[in-house]
Order: structure tokens, then C-alpha cells, then sequence
């Protein structure tokens, strides 16, 4: 359990997942945060099985700058919290080959209230669509790749 | 004259492919936009796709001085998530 | 495990949580509504040690009307998937005590993409805060007790 | 003339403590309006309270005829969540 990293080799599967969120919570309520809490919400981004002309996606693969990603995943976590009022922000990202109907990025927030949570939730998730030095490539059923085109988002976080 | 230090450059995503490799290890030109005449002309491709410059991880717009054991990195468009 | 009850006695535990969330999966990908979702959203309500004159919330008992709430919640599951194109939602709510810091209410949605995961996940959550036949008595660090003051919203599921 | 049937009567929230009990089990008084009649009687605080009204797990508004075994239940406001 590395609570540090924010980059996880290989996709983020349901124990792993479950065991992360329970080890981050228990750091918080040594902190005292969890009294405050009213609110906890994620968000978990899936590979989806899409339709490629004849072919489907059976996989990405995910490539990351890894120490730029480290730095930039905690500038948003500070960034967000403190723009929403959270407790507490955490984002996990996977690298390396993630099937379909696996999840790849996992987001964790917790706040006083629902409305902070909800829009912190958002404003964490598409700083990451938006700013995390993440490239990916789709392994396709007929044996081809595609690197799936990107953008350069505004900063948004 | 000191014969050139090299510099470390890193190709992510799609550039990978067009440079063959996601990392060179070059005698440094100098300064940034030398580095980048070099590399343009020896992957005319890099000319087509937009990239942001990282050195030593952090962003850099117009040119900078190169020192030795230097990481360049070239980002293409993101795509996390 | 019941997959067919949405009111569950005592708070719901993170190894609960993670149990129920697997199972509901598996039985999401028997049925292949696994390989067109992109996105998982979920939300905690926690319950908060909130400050009430010299004392604090130290747990809160829920009560329901359960038969009409489980029609009730299935109703909501419905309309809010309808909606908001959810591929599936789930709500689970707490009878009986639920202590400071510890989860009275668990919604999770699957959606193809992330904006209408994030919209169903927070429109279900509004869903059974104003229309779930349950109400709350909050337990004192003094030893009183207060019921909690309710709403009867519109109808907004 | 038949004796009248019960009905049971179900309080919840706060109601539970104006009549002191979650449950009770009266003699019908044949319809809906009649029983609140009797209850706001014998318990004056709900009529302080808004409440809504279920019979048989469906939601009323106005009268209804009120049979045999039917089951009524008054929800104060909500408080889920």
C-alpha cells in the first residue's frame, strides 16, 4: 500500500481499490477530518469495449511522464480542495496495459456537505482529463493499436 | 573548446512512434531551440503534431540554455483518463 | 448478500460497501451492461459530529417506512437511469444506529460517459434525500436526543 | 349491524412520540376523514405537524373508505440520508 504514489501499474481492480480507499480513510480520521465529513464521493473511469470500425477496444495502454504526473496529481489535489472545500481529494491513475471493463483512474473526495463533494468530484476529474501528463493507445481485436488523440486543455486546475 | 555534454530527451505518446524510440541521449546544441532544429529535421513528423517542452520537468515557452544531463521531454496532447 | 433490499440495518461498512458494490458488478457484467460503461460514480453520506448547543452528534437512529420505501427506492432507481441514460443505479440507506464518522447512505451509478454518471449520481442522491420515506433522531454527547427536522419536497424523481 | 373492524395505524418520526406508540390498532371508523377526526382528537400535537398519508402503501389526498385490515400509516417530512 503506497499511499504516495499516484500512478499504479496496471488497472485498479476492486480489492485494490477497496483496500486503498479504507487505508487513505483511516489516515484522515488520525487527523480528525472524518468527524467533519458529511459527504464522501468517486469516480472510477472504465475502459470501455467501443466499436473501432470492425474492430473493438480490448485494452489501452497507458503511458505517463511519471515524475511530472506525480507533481502535477498533487497540485491538483491542493488546488481542488481548496477551490471546493474539501477535506480531502486523492487520484489514482494506472499505467501499463488496463483491459476493457476494468477501471484505469480512480478519484476520492470528502467534504462537509453533498454540494461541495459533487462539485469537487467534477472539478478533480476533468483536471485530470485536462492536465495529467497521460498518453494512451488502444490494443484493437484485429491486433492493431491507436493512440488515442489528446488534448491540450487550458489549465484548468 | 569542450566537446558538447549530451542531454536527455524523452518522447511521450504518439512522438514515440515518430522519433522510433521514447529516449535519445544527445550531444547538447546549446540551447533548446537548437535542440529542437535538430530533432525537426532528423523526424520531419515532429513538424505535423503540436507538443508542449518540459526540461527538468518544468514547462518551458521560447528558448533556454541547455546544461549538461539536461531531461528534455516533448508532450503530445494529453489523453489521461 | 441482498441485492434486492435497499434498507440495511446498522451502518454500511467499507468491507460491506466493497462486498455489495463487487457483487452488483458481477451481476451488471452477466448481463453486458459492464462493456458500455465508461464511468462509476459514487456517493457516502457520513454521518457528521456536528456541534448542537454544548453538545456533539455522537450517532443517529434511522427509522423507514420499509415496504414503501423499497417500492419507493426502486422507483427512483428507475426514473433517475431513465433520466439521466444511466446504465444502472443503486441506492442503499441504514435503519437503526449509525455512529458519528461511520455511512448511512450509499448511491452508485454506471453511466457511458462521465458527465451523465456525474449528473444521475447527484440527481439520484437528491432523489432520496427528499423523497425516501425515513426519518432521523440524532443521539447527544449529553444524553438527549432531537429528531431531525424534515422536508416534504416536490416529488423530483 | 357487523362490529367495525380494525384498522392498524401506523406513526413514524416525530409522530411516534405525539401518540406515544408506533403502532395501534383501532376499531374502523369507516373512512379515512373519520379516523384523523379521532386522532387529532385524542392526540391534539398532530395537528400541529404536516404529515402525508399512506393507505396501503398508496399515497391519499382527500377521503377514502377505509376496510377491513387496511393498513394507514402518517409520515411527517422526510429526513432521509
Amino acid at each position: 500500500m503506497n499511499l504516495e504514489s499516484h500512478l499504479v501499474n496496471g488497472p485498479l481492480l476492486p480489492l485494490w481499490i477497496c483496500e486503498q480507499t479504507a487505508a487513505w480513510e483511516e489516515a484522515l480520521a488520525r487527523d480528525g477530518a472524518a468527524a467533519r465529513s458529511g459527504a464522501c464521493a468517486s469516480f472510477q473511469g472504465i475502459i470501455r469495449a467501443d466499436a473501432v470500425g470492425e474492430d473493438t477496444v480490448e485494452a489501452i495502454e497507458y503511458s505517463a511522464y511519471a515524475p511530472l504526473a506525480e507533481r502535477l496529481f498533487n497540485e491538483m489535489e491542493r488546488s481542488v480542495a481548496n477551490r471546493h472545500n474539501l477535506h480531502a481529494v486523492r487520484i489514482w491513475h494506472s499505467v501499463g496495459l488496463v483491459r476493457a471493463g476494468q477501471c484505469s483512474m480512480l478519484v476520492v473526495v470528502r467534504a462537509g456537505h453533498r454540494a461541495e463533494a459533487f462539485d469537487g468530484l467534477r472539478a478533480a476529474v476533468e483536471a485530470v482529463k485536462a492536465g495529467a501528463p497521460v498518453w494512451k493507445r488502444e490494443l484493437l481485436s484485429g491486433g492493431g493499436t491507436r493512440w488515442v488523440e489528446g488534448t491540450f486543455a487550458q489549465q484548468i486546475f | 573548446m569542450p566537446s558538447p555534454m549530451p542531454v536527455t530527451v524523452l518522447f511521450f505518446g504518439s512522438l514515440s512512434d515518430v522519433a522510433g524510440t521514447d529516449r535519445l541521449e544527445l550531444p547538447s546544441p546549446g540551447d533548446l531551440h537548437a535542440l529542437q532544429s535538430g530533432l525537426e529535421a532528423r523526424f520531419p513528423a515532429l513538424q505535423q503534431t503540436p507538443y508542449r517542452i518540459t526540461v527538468n520537468l518544468e514547462f518551458t515557452h521560447g528558448n533556454t540554455g541547455l546544461a549538461p544531463g539536461d531531461e528534455v521531454a516533448l508532450l503530445p496532447p494529453y489523453a489521461g483518463g
